[in-house]
């Protein structure tokens, strides 16, 4: 009995609704935030930093967002590589409109500005359910990527429609940029990601989570019980698109540094990835966010190194193995666990508890 | 007739040949839509393994031989000159039929009563299933692919069209490709024969109760399994007739599967239900984006709309009818 | 059990009046010309064969549908439609025939769903959630504990609602409407599907609330000796019209009722 | 649960090979950023092959550059960007010189390589305005830039029609991207200088589906087209505007529109159809007999060989043997063969490639003679037309190679350099 | 072959012979803990009980729908007519003869009423007695003869319950499996409803296994009954031992010493004995 939650009582409803109400989660949380901010920073190099740590934390944040309008509102999108280039651009034009704005500022007000597109495309989502509102998601995906590729205003007329980040610190360190430190960068996306990673699980906690859980599970009900539907979706897509939003920044402040918005922003690209990494994680699940934001960042990655360096194949047929690979993984996740890895997790902790009894 | 009229009215042509072209694809998506309830967006790389199914088997390549030369230092890559493409059809048609059969065995079998969307996401992993194995058995590289189906405009309908302008005018006739033409024969053939095949065979009808109700269905004493093979051998048949119609286009390549982007909007005008809703949407959204692109791009100078017009017009139908134009509509009682 | 509820009762009164409402969608008529009246703190029940435009009334009452035409009285205002959330805000409360609970939540968060119009805090509190927020949500979670309490849910209480059986999700079901604390509680067939063990404690369930919290009940059930039993007063429907209304006793005997609906009286 | 066992496993083996036991060896490192799947493997496909090719011959015939081995691992991109970075930070260590291989991943990679110091060797695509030295240290783009290409292509149109191109309308299809929209400002420029009018006309990624704008040109007309396509985009666009029977001599294509592939799937309609190039096609070099004899007869041939010849294979092995050369340079300089990627960017920076040296590399004729300075990464801007038969299936040379508008384009350059400059406060080199 | 001497089976031999059946869903959740029945041909019997007490489940391990919904038979066996069934698929037992009618009706919305009842004869291949048993249903059912080309979506209720019982008798059955019938019905309808049954089974001597929550009835017209709680057998007799039995009445039909206790008077929930 590794995992036990025998002893552990409740006297009052606080107590009951704390995000780890089980002391093991408590201490295990502390130890794994304790280990990101301080020892992490010590060890991190640019590879870890560029390929695995900051896509981490950025897809997270980008899932979280998608979680929230897919897994906890029920409302299928498509579209997040759109919101998340609104969010890129938004940071670009601040960046470069207001030169002495803090770095931290352009990101959330970048947030804040995806929001507003966001609540605008999440119109149609009154009317239109399921499939179709999910197909009817991409029109925001298209539209948003041509825009910012036509209108040379987004990128400050540029010959080719390229942006580039400049150099932005944050307490004197640069964290955007090409000189940027691996620590710095990662921490700033860690803060970030950590901060409003809270701020999702204590709205999913509250009224407003439960609002948008009842619009998921059966609108009607919902609106019987007095949900106003229109404010519900629509602060769903809002607060979703935000977190993409933060994403855009950060994939494109802190990440690319410098990018296109067409290939960058494509939808093989953002839009299905991040649905992957919900469903995969978990719809409707915070630690099902990261466990499938870790997932599809690591797992091409570790096929690939595996395939190309241990195994010694040529890339290219490495690259065909890793498709098919990663293509029937997916499916037999879907089928080992529909409900994804958090899923699994719970199992685990579930067998934990009781180990060493089968039951 | 002025050389505005007749410019419009082929655009419109040309529209409506694109739009077939895109109810093709469509079409697949439909029919296993309606039968399982999986939107199954591998419908596209369906098209493209079927495409490279076909050119192999036509060209004598060796499946997998990138990868056997590779692991064991051979060199081989072809067995054979090359064969009619007919026989090469029928080989593909089969190959087609036994994925139908691996798919049903080895991933709707297991995901059956699961939830919509992730079922979607299994036809997403089995996307790059397909993918990656089309790659390792084939390679990467553009294939040209003729069957024998003529492309390139159409002389006939040029001279025939040169004279209707006004006098004087400069007009150099109206061009469509006859490529397109045929896509339109084919469409419309299989359409008929899927419409009554539906409408009153028994098998047809079978069909349209597992689309209704899988338990109910079961209950009843048919089979799903057979019913989902025989949709996705279906499905896979229109996929190879749709790559086929694309890959004469392009030649057979990797783009060739992203096609299914552009039947999504035609699949949501149309209703993911309705078979006629495949090509009266396919068409809708062609002649729109056309439209859109020529005139209204052309107006404001901004070019490459068509995408985002076609999802943006779907979703203006959406707006109205949110289950499409001939989707089923949505029984809903409190 | 005891939620704070300070109403100024007064039996008797009309709390709500429906007056010649039609109701018809796509051509098919499904009311017509209706009108009946509520009086506070009755159980008041709708009768009627399958179709007949039963649940159609409820979701005319809450504000579902829109009648085509007619009026309702309702809060001392006439007016020709109620508005779904305005309903929900001025404590009309209900439950669906086919049960239309929130699948994949826990019970308790179910019932607290029924305590949504009654939160205040706005949405950075909520973000923040320590503080004011975590306060409001205790406050309602005590409430909803009484309720869990009253319908003996404490051992589903983290079950998610999806994996309960049915007779359990009907009481989830009505306890998630009473979390609300309507003044009206519309009830859609909440014994249908239960034997009669399941039925006494409805019926229970439905009278305590009734006498303790001074809900008015407006009930729609097959099952006539239920009906018959806790039902103070009764409308009967055939075909979107109304056939027969008044006391228990008055509809048994009713020869039009008898025809259209109950066919041989009760043994 | 053996599947998390088989994740375990895999978890462990990512980090134990991930970058800590990157192996650092004394070999010259080239990695190679290809892209053989995706939707532009068709192009990358042999663009690879000559670079493997190469790089093998010379390990075989010369055992490597200086006698040390050239290594050059493969990774795969897809063309993607994101891949791009994880590729770049994985091989960056101890690398000489990456070969992006796609305009998006080189826009990524000049902050960061700057940064890093590594050199980044765009043969003639990525951003133009590298070509300027003084700002981009270690961004090389010879032999010639998009704006080069453009403005050879307008000239190549201003011959044919006597130096008057004043009522002539030119259309630019181009790949709706970065890459794509590189020749804009300077066909704008040049239209405003000779008078031509510019029709634009973008397509999407992948570019499938091309009806509108092909009708829209047959309805407009233009005399000319120039293309600036990638991929299924080229064969698409030639084949439609052979079934519209645009005039193919009139169709001008940049290098990366005028391969084989690009133009095969037209068949005889594409026959006719013109394309720039810094490279001859062709298989009568020494090179190709040195790679045939090295490589190919070894059975070491990089994919199944069928690519050997063609155009962008070719522009393989000029890349390739630019970065060797640039190594050769490097070594010769510092007098060293174990050179250090900053002395291995004073070796690119030294290029001299005239057409003795060319001849001694084995590439006698096979590309115009260029040279880079620390003022100029962009090389001779040299470029020819080259013409599709469909009968032979064959490029032929028509012209010889020739300047771009070089007033124009070295204008802009400074324009833009000067501007990218200022955003990221970076101090002019080369006084 | 004789359609009608076939049907006529009505002997004092079992039909259908459940033993001991145990029944797990996702691998986990055990609904059944060893459920016995036997069913005698040509009659009607009844299984009763609550919700959740494991009625449909056994109705759905019988004709085998369990698979799709990730249950599963662990233990125990199911013989029909001396046929081990419990591996075969839905499809075979419908050609065997047994068929189920599914709690809710499940018709298929979309088809048509008379495409529904056709879809019942799936498996048949003799087209000539398929129309024959068309004009049969019809004349048990002549409400859905004057409804037949409607959409079966647009039915009401009682309409779709009828259309999901014609279809099943479109199969041909030796047995018809038929859970809750009266859920959601009209007093009026529900007794219409087991009318019809019951006449389908005199005349047609179609053997039936009914689930029923409706006690009273299903006790009126049943030979024999079954008591599930909690996926287990409590109680099993004829239909009218059961009738008479105290426990019975008091649970299930409401009826305590001096007669009907009304709804009303229950003054207290948990008060009641189980038999476990």
């Amino acid at each position: 009995m590794i995992y036990k939650e025998t002893g552990q009582y409740k006297s009052t409803y606080q107590s009951d609704h704390a995000i780890f109400p089980l002391m093991q989660d408590k201490v295990a949380f502390a130890i794994l935030m304790i280990i990101a901010f301080f020892v992490v920073p010590f060890v991190v190099d640019s590879y870890w930093e560029k390929a695995i740590l900051v896509p981490f934390l950025i897809y997270s944040m980008a899932a979280i967002g998608l979680n929230i309008l897919t897994g906890y509102c029920g409302q299928v999108s498509l579209g997040t590589g759109g919101f998340m280039a609104v969010g890129a651009f938004s940071t670009y034009k601040l960046m470069t409109s207001f030169p002495d704005l803090n770095i931290m500022l352009i990101v959330i007000i970048s947030g804040f500005l995806t929001a507003l597109v966001g609540i605008l495309f999440g119109l149609p989502s009154l009317r239109i359910k399921g499939f179709y509102l999910a197909v009817a998601t991409l029109a925001s995906q298209f539209f948003l990527v041509w825009l910012f590729n036509k209108v040379p205003w987004f990128y400050n007329y540029s010959d080719t429609g390229q942006i580039t980040v400049s150099e932005r610190t944050m307490f004197g360190i640069p964290v955007t940029g090409a000189e940027a430190p691996s620590y710095a960068t990662y921490l700033f996306c860690l803060t970030l990601v950590v901060v409003f990673g809270f701020a999702a699980k204590n709205m999913i906690r509250s009224k407003i989570g439960r609002s948008w859980m009842a619009i998921r599970d059966m609108d009607i009900a919902a609106e019987i019980i007095g949900v106003p539907p229109l404010k519900t979706k629509l602060s769903a897509f809002a607060i979703s698109s935000f977190y993409i939003g933060i994403a855009g920044s950060l994939y494109f402040a802190v990440y690319l540094g410098a990018l296109e918005v067409t290939e960058s922003f494509d939808i093989m690209a953002i839009s299905f990835p991040v649905l992957f990494m919900i469903i995969i994680g978990g719809l409707g699940s915070m630690l099902g966010s990261f466990l499938g934001a870790a997932f599809i960042v690591l797992l091409p990655i570790l096929l690939k190194n595996f395939m190309v360096d241990l195994v010694g194949l040529s890339a290219v047929t490495a690259k065909h193995f890793e498709i098919t690979i990663w293509g029937l993984l997916m499916v037999i996740f879907l089928i080992v666990e529909p409900h994804g890895l958090a899923r699994l997790w719970s199992i685990a902790k579930e067998k934990l508890r009781r180990w060493p009894f089968p039951y | 007739m002025s050389v505005e009229l007749l410019n419009f009215i082929e655009t419109v042509l040309n529209g409506l040949m694109s739009g077939i072209m895109y109810s093709l694809v469509a079409l697949g998506f439909v029919l296993i839509f309606k039968a399982s309830g999986v939107f199954n967006f591998a419908q596209g790389v369906f098209a493209l393994f079927a495409a490279l199914t076909l050119v192999g088997f036509q060209t004598g390549q060796v499946p997998f031989s990138h990868l056997i030369n590779e692991l064991f230092g051979t060199k081989f890559h072809h067995w054979y000159p090359e064969i009619h493409s007919f026989l090469a059809i029928f080989l593909t048609i089969l190959t087609m039929i036994v994925l139908a059969w691996i798919i049903e065995r080895l991933v709707l079998k297991h995901l059956v009563n699961q939830e919509p969307i992730i079922l979607f996401m299994a036809t997403i992993g089995l996307a790059f299933v397909l993918e990656g194995v089309g790659d390792l058995m084939w390679g990467s590289d553009v294939k040209v692919l003729d069957v024998g189906i003529p492309s390139g405009g159409s002389v006939w309908l040029e001279n025939a069209t040169i004279g209707l302008a006004s006098e004087g005018s400069e007009y150099y006739g109206m061009y469509i490709d006859v490529l397109n033409v045929w896509a339109t024969v084919i469409a419309v053939f299989l359409v008929t024969a899927l419409a009554i095949f539906s409408q009153y065979t028994k098998t047809g009808r079978a069909l349209r109760a597992v689309a209704d109700d899988h338990q109910a269905a079961l209950s009843v004493g048919i089979s799903l399994r057979t019913i989902w093979v025989f949709v996705w051998a279906m499905s896979g048949f229109i996929a190879m007739v749709a790559g086929i119609m694309w890959g004469t286009e392009s030649g057979v390549q990797f783009s060739l599967s992203l096609i299914a982007l552009k039947a999504l909007p035609v699949l949501i005008l149309g209703g993911f239900t309705s078979i006629p809703g495949a090509i009266i949407g396919g068409l809708l959204i062609g002649v729109g984006e056309k439209l859109a692109e020529i005139y209204i791009g052309g107006l404001l100078d901004i070019g490459a709309i068509e995408n985002w017009f076609a999802y943006f017009m779907a979703l203006v139908f959406l707006l109205f009818r949110p289950q499409g134009l001939f989707g089923d509509k949505i029984i809903e009682r409190v | 059990m005891s939620l704070e509820k300070i109403q100024n009762i007064s039996y008797g009164k009309n709390v709500i009046e429906l007056k010649n409402i039609s109701l018809s969608f796509g051509g098919v008529q499904a009311l017509t010309d209706v009108s009946f009246e509520v009086k506070r703190g009755e159980v008041f029940a709708i009768i009627g064969p399958n179709g007949a435009g039963k649940s159609s009334m409820l979701n005319v009452i809450n504000g579902f549908y829109k009648p085509t035409s007619g009026k309702i009285n309702f809060a001392g205002q006439e007016r020709s439609q109620m508005e779904p959330e305005f309903a929900a805000k001025s404590g009309i409360a209900r439950t669906f025939q086919n049960i239309a609970l929130f699948k994949g939540m826990s019970t308790l968060d179910n019932l607290m769903t029924g305590r949504l119009l009654k939160q205040k805090q706005n949405l950075f509190m909520q973000a923040l959630y320590y503080g004011p927020a975590e306060k409001e949500e205790s406050f309602h979670r005590e409430q909803v504990e009484k309720v869990i309490d009253f319908l003996d849910l404490q051992m589903i209480r983290r079950t998610p609602v999806g994996s309960l059986p049915y007779g359990l999700q009907k009481r989830v079901e009505l306890g998630r409407a009473l979390a609300m604390e309507p003044e009206i509680l519309l009830l859609d067939e909440p014994m249908a599907g239960m034997n009669v063990e399941e039925k006494q404690d409805m019926s229970r369930f439905v009278l305590t609330a009734n006498h303790e919290l001074k809900t008015t009940i407006v009930l729609i059930e097959h099952d006539m000796s239920v009906v018959m039993d806790i039902s103070d007063r009764i409308v009967v429907l055939d075909y979107g019209k109304k056939i027969g209304s008044g006391k228990p006793q008055e509809i048994r005997n009713d020869k039009a009722v008898i025809d259209a609906y109950l066919g041989i009286t009760d043994e | 649960m053996r599947l998390k066992k088989l994740f375990m496993g895999m978890a462990v083996s990512v980090i134990a090979i991930g970058s800590f036991l990157e192996v650092a060896t004394a070999d010259l490192k080239f990695p190679m950023l290809v892209y053989r799947t995706g939707a532009y493997a068709p192009n990358g496909i042999p663009n690879a092959d000559g670079f493997v090719d190469y790089y093998r011959m010379i390990n075989a015939r010369d055992g490597g550059i200086g006698g040390e081995k050239i290594v050059f691992p493969e990774c795969e991109t897809g063309y993607k960007t994101q891949v791009g970075v994880e590729c770049y930070e994985k091989h960056k260590k101890g690398a000489m010189v990456f070969q992006p291989m796609s305009t998006g991943i080189t826009y990524q990679l000049i902050p960061k390589a700057t940064a890093d110091g590594v050199t980044v060797y765009s043969t003639g695509y990525g951003r133009t305005s590298a070509k300027n030295g003084k700002v981009f240290k270690w961004i090389f783009n010879a032999p010639a830039t998009y704006w080069d290409g453009a403005s050879i292509a307008i000239r190549h149109i201003l011959k044919q029609n006597l130096g008057n191109i004043r009522s002539k309308k030119i259309a630019l299809v181009y790949h709706n991207s970065a890459y794509g929209k590189e020749p804009i400002r300077t066909l704008e420029v040049l239209a405003k200088k000779h008078g031509y009018k510019l029709m634009l006309l973008p397509v999407d990624h992948p570019g499938q589906e091309q009806k509108a704008t092909w009708l829209k040109i047959r309805k407009s007309r233009p005399d000319y087209i120039l293309m600036w396509g990638w991929g299924v985009m080229n064969s698409v666009a030639i084949k439609s505007a052979a079934s519209i029977k645009f005039p193919m001599e009139n169709f001008i294509g940049i290098w990366w529109s005028g391969s084989e592939n690009d133009v095969l799937p037209a068949g005889a309609g594409a026959n006719g159809y013109k394309a720039l190039t810094f490279n001859a096609p062709g298989t009568d070099y020494q090179v190709h007999k040195d790679i045939k004899k090295y490589v190919h007869e070894k059975g070491n041939a990089s994919g199944d060989g069928s690519h050997f010849g063609t155009v962008l294979y070719n522009r393989g092995l000029f890349q390739a043997m630019v970065q060797v050369e640039a190594a050769n340079v490097a070594q010769k300089m510092h007098g060293t063969s174990k050179i250090t990627a900053a002395m291995y960017r004073d070796g690119m920076e030294n290029v001299n490639l005239d057409a003795k040296r060319m001849e001694e590399l084995g590439f006698k004729n096979f590309s115009p003679p260029f040279k880079n300075t620390c003022e100029n990464h962009g090389g001779s801007g040299l470029a020819a037309v080259q013409q599709w038969d469909a009968k032979a299936k064959k490029w032929n040379m028509i012209t010889d190679y020739m300047y771009g508008d070089s007033e124009v384009v070295s204008k802009l350059i400074a324009e833009d350099s000067a501007k990218y400059a200022k955003e990221q406060k970076i101090a002019l080199r080369c006084k | 072959m004789n359609y009608v001497s076939i049907k006529k089976e009505k002997n004092n031999s079992d039909l259908l012979v459940v033993n001991n059946i145990e029944v797990v869903y996702n691998h986990v959740i055990l609904v059944l803990k060893g459920v016995s029945l036997n069913v005698k041909k040509g009659g009607i019997t009844t299984l009763l009980g609550g919700n959740g007490a494991g009625k449909t489940t056994t109705l759905k391990s019988i004709s085998n729908l369990l698979a799709s919904e990730r249950g599963e038979v662990t233990k125990g066996s199911i013989n029909f007519d001396n046929i081990d069934v419990h591996a075969l698929d839905p499809s075979q037992l419908v050609k065997l003869g047994v068929i189920q009618v599914m709690e809710g009706r499940h018709c298929f919305e979309h088809l048509t009423v008379e495409e529904n009842l056709l879809t019942g004869a799936y498996t048949r291949k003799n087209y000539k007695q398929v129309k024959n048993d068309l004009e049969r249903v019809y004349n048990y059912f002549p409400r859905l003869k004057d409804r037949r080309n409607s959409q079966a979506g647009y039915t009401s209720g009682g309409e779709q319950q009828m259309v999901a019982i014609g279809r099943a008798l479109m199969a041909n059955p030796r047995m018809i499996l038929l859970d809750e019938p009266s859920m959601g019905l009209a007093p009026q309808l529900v007794k219409q409803i087991f009318e019809i049954v019951y006449k389908i089974n005199q005349q047609e001597g179609v053997t039936i296994l009914l689930a029923e929550q409706n006690t009273n009835m299903a006790l009126q017209y049943a030979e024999y009954a079954y008591i599930l709680e909690n996926g287990r057998v409590v109680m099993e007799g004829t239909a009218k031992s059961m009738r008479d039995n105290e426990d019975v009445k008091e649970f299930y039909l409401g009826i305590s010493g001096e007669g009907r206790q009304s709804y009303r008077d229950f003054k207290q929930y948990r008060r009641r004995k189980r038999w476990l």
